[in-house]
């Protein structure tokens, strides 16, 4: 029988790796993974490369594991904000790697990743700082750049409700990056607030597919400060 | 000769009005957010956000806020019935695939071909971040810019080359400032309008690039 | 008010012009839409192409508008099935082209067309006679074929229900084509079986967002015959 | 000597029992559903069509047919719960992406290479069609082959070089035929399994390329 659920948060980001290139959904507030990225910060892997739309914010989650020196590079769009303090500091200390990507190309990257593309060719950014040293191409009298699949060794994402074949909803804007990254990386892990039974989820709705997600962990935010809890 | 400026909600009331009823309009990040203040609910402007709506509704209200529902600006806000969510993916191949009517977006600097800076001051000590800028304005039908006509220091933001880095060349069709509101043709810039009392002469000046006075033409 | 629900089938397919690109959603018995098909027929278009997966089954449908000489050209992945005898007979005479598209291929390259990506590199049809002609390159050590976006002027499509804003679900494997072709016209239009009230379609369960479609027509498979009907 | 070849079944069942639990699959038009029905509930071997299912069930009871609920060889079939419909480009996506473990097709002629051919027989006044094979081919992580070991005429259909088009080169990694199942490996075609009372030698007869005798390494 397959049973994707796991028990505990440090069961879902068991074996991540040193080195592992680790995507991280979540947009601002929605969607974050913020259980899973404590896990990982206490799990203790060393020299990550994370792929997210921002760098942190605040002192928890994304920030917290920068803080503590685990991450060597980051792959995002907005990684500046007026909370940003964490990666501003380590940044400017040249204590951190930045690969900036405009928002849509980090997606289509991600896509791309999890669709088995090789390469696509896109108008953005096209005459642009961010398209220096890359391959560019007119097609029908356009300027197009030519950007690569971003592939992960884990994705670590938030979703609503998920079942044992590790199936997922999400909620709202909480959605964003989850369903791209769930593609992209070879062991996708997902914090969902409920584990459903099989066959709870609407086929018609389910927006990510079982066969993209390795492990499903219960974690509601209530239970933000108890690392290790029981799945339903 | 004294004139008053357009305030930033004089500027949003404008924007607003030339967006056609049902048009599906992506508002961006800072002073365009406020344009959406101004449609009004029997012209069915859809707004889409980057992160994942179309459809968005008005702010939230306060103690209605909900961490999982927020515009690309960080603002919790709200969906309309008919509104639905998507991932990024999806919203970026609306975005890029040209299926946003108009984006509004603030800018650093708009040149008289309609490059647009918007992203990145170029200052060294700067943390550069793109976010949808780039996407936005190379993928949008139509782009419009918002922003002071000119810097604190009294530049003009119009400009005949970009001093700042690039978001997207020749992408912008018309220009909103707290002075006038200018068209970006292969003619070159056409002013459509001047705030009361200030001359297109003196305009002109301290725009420092070539206008051409399309007032007339309405 | 926006309001995308025209009231008869006639109505949803007019203006398509001769010449045009048409893409038709379904695959084999699911999702075809049947009543559109047949309006345009009698609308009376002429020299179109037609982008479908399959070139007609048995007499109706594509088959009969295939039979009726409306078709120039077709680009299909599956055109030969047992009851293709329509497609098959033209095509024997040379009085259809056909452009024969690997079925991913064929979806991939609608998805560039809706998401306005330039052109992608795909493994699939490499070293093959399909792929004859077409620029190659090795990415990561793996072949690939450089393919380009398909555009349509028109799109008719099959939903389950949809609302006035044009936003629309799918029922069961009648999803096939449908969401990625409204993405990659100019004009889509889509039959579906209920007409529902603006907020009566769950948010998170909505496949194709109104951005996409253009009309809406009501369809129901009883009224296959009564080309005219009112929308609900 | 003689022999039994193994029937359609038997291959069927055959290639099921090398599938193993919780494998995502995917079964191409033909003989290859046949192998859908030697899967035990227990195992949950979860089936993939490309035409947007995944968590197929077995075949619609007789009166229970939907024609909006196929495979992708037309046939009505069900969901099973904990399935999911999705679009062709997400489905395909799957294939293309390496989401598929194992995709069991069939085949006019495979390669010692590993070259598959299951597309298009070449002749002249064949109309083609490929549908979702060279997808499969080239995206599935392994490319089961099942198909007769000879032609009608009796010629075998693994062959040194393709004649009939390719479908994808280097794909295939295991052949399921009526006499045997032979593994495509870099030292060569590995016999894994002869059909009783045929004898290696004959084997490698009627094939008429190389093969290795690997029955003894399991």
């Amino acid at each position: 029988m397959i049973d994707k659920t796991v028990p505990t948060l440090d069961a879902a980001v068991a074996g991540i790796a040193d080195g592992s290139t680790v995507m991280v959904g979540g947009f601002a507030t929605s969607g974050v993974p913020l259980e899973l990225i404590d896990a990982l910060l206490a799990q203790g892997a060393r020299e990550l490369t994370i792929v997210s739309n921002h760098a942190g914010n605040g002192d928890t989650g994304l920030a917290a594991l920068i803080a503590a020196g685990r991450v060597r590079r980051i792959v995002c769009s907005y990684p500046r904000h007026k909370d940003s303090w964490v990666f501003d500091r380590l940044f400017k200390a040249g204590r951190i790697e930045l690969e900036l990507v405009p928002q849509g190309t980090l997606a289509e990257r991600i896509r791309a990743a999890g669709a088995g593309i090789g390469a696509f060719y896109t108008p953005a950014a096209s005459g642009t700082e961010l398209a220096q040293g890359k391959e560019t191409r007119v097609i029908d009298g356009r300027a197009h750049v030519l950007e690569h699949p971003l592939h992960a060794d884990v994705a670590l994402i938030r979703a609503d409700r998920g079942d044992r074949w590790g199936n997922l909803v999400y909620r709202m804007a909480g959605r964003n990056f989850g369903p791209i990254m769930a593609t992209a990386a070879r062991l996708t892990v997902a914090q969902v607030r409920e584990v459903v039974p099989l066959g709870a989820l609407d086929p018609e709705a389910i927006v990510t597919p079982g066969i993209f997600v390795a492990r499903v962990v219960q974690a509601n935010r209530a239970d933000a400060d108890t690392r290790s809890r029981t799945a339903a | 000769m004294t004139y008053d400026r357009y305030t930033r909600d004089q500027m949003a009331s404008r924007v607003a009005r030339d967006i056609p009823a049902c048009s599906y309009v992506n508002l961006g990040i800072g002073m365009p957010t406020l344009v959406g203040n101004h449609f009004t609910a029997d012209r069915e402007v859809i707004l889409h956000s980057e992160n994942g709506l179309l459809g968005m509704g008005p702010p939230a209200a306060p103690g209605h806020e909900d961490p999982d529902l927020i515009n690309a600006s960080r603002t919790p806000v709200t969906l309309l019935p008919g509104g639905a969510y998507f991932h990024h993916a999806d919203s970026f191949a609306m975005i890029r695939g040209g299926h946003i009517d108009i984006c509004v977006l603030g800018a650093f600097q708009v040149s008289v071909a309609g490059d647009l800076a918007n992203w990145h001051t170029g200052a060294a000590d700067a943390i550069p971040a793109v976010g949808g800028a780039m996407d936005l304005a190379a993928g949008a039908k139509r782009v419009y810019v918002m922003m002071g006509h000119l810097t604190k220091a009294g530049e003009s933001k119009i400009v005949e080359r970009l001093s700042c880095p690039v978001t997207a060349l020749a992408c912008v069709d018309r220009i909103y400032t707290d002075l006038a509101v200018i068209d970006v043709t292969p003619r070159g810039l056409v002013v459509r309008e001047i705030v009361d009392g200030l001359a297109f002469g003196e305009l002109a000046r301290l725009t420092g690039v070539a206008l051409v006075d399309g007032r007339s033409s309405g």
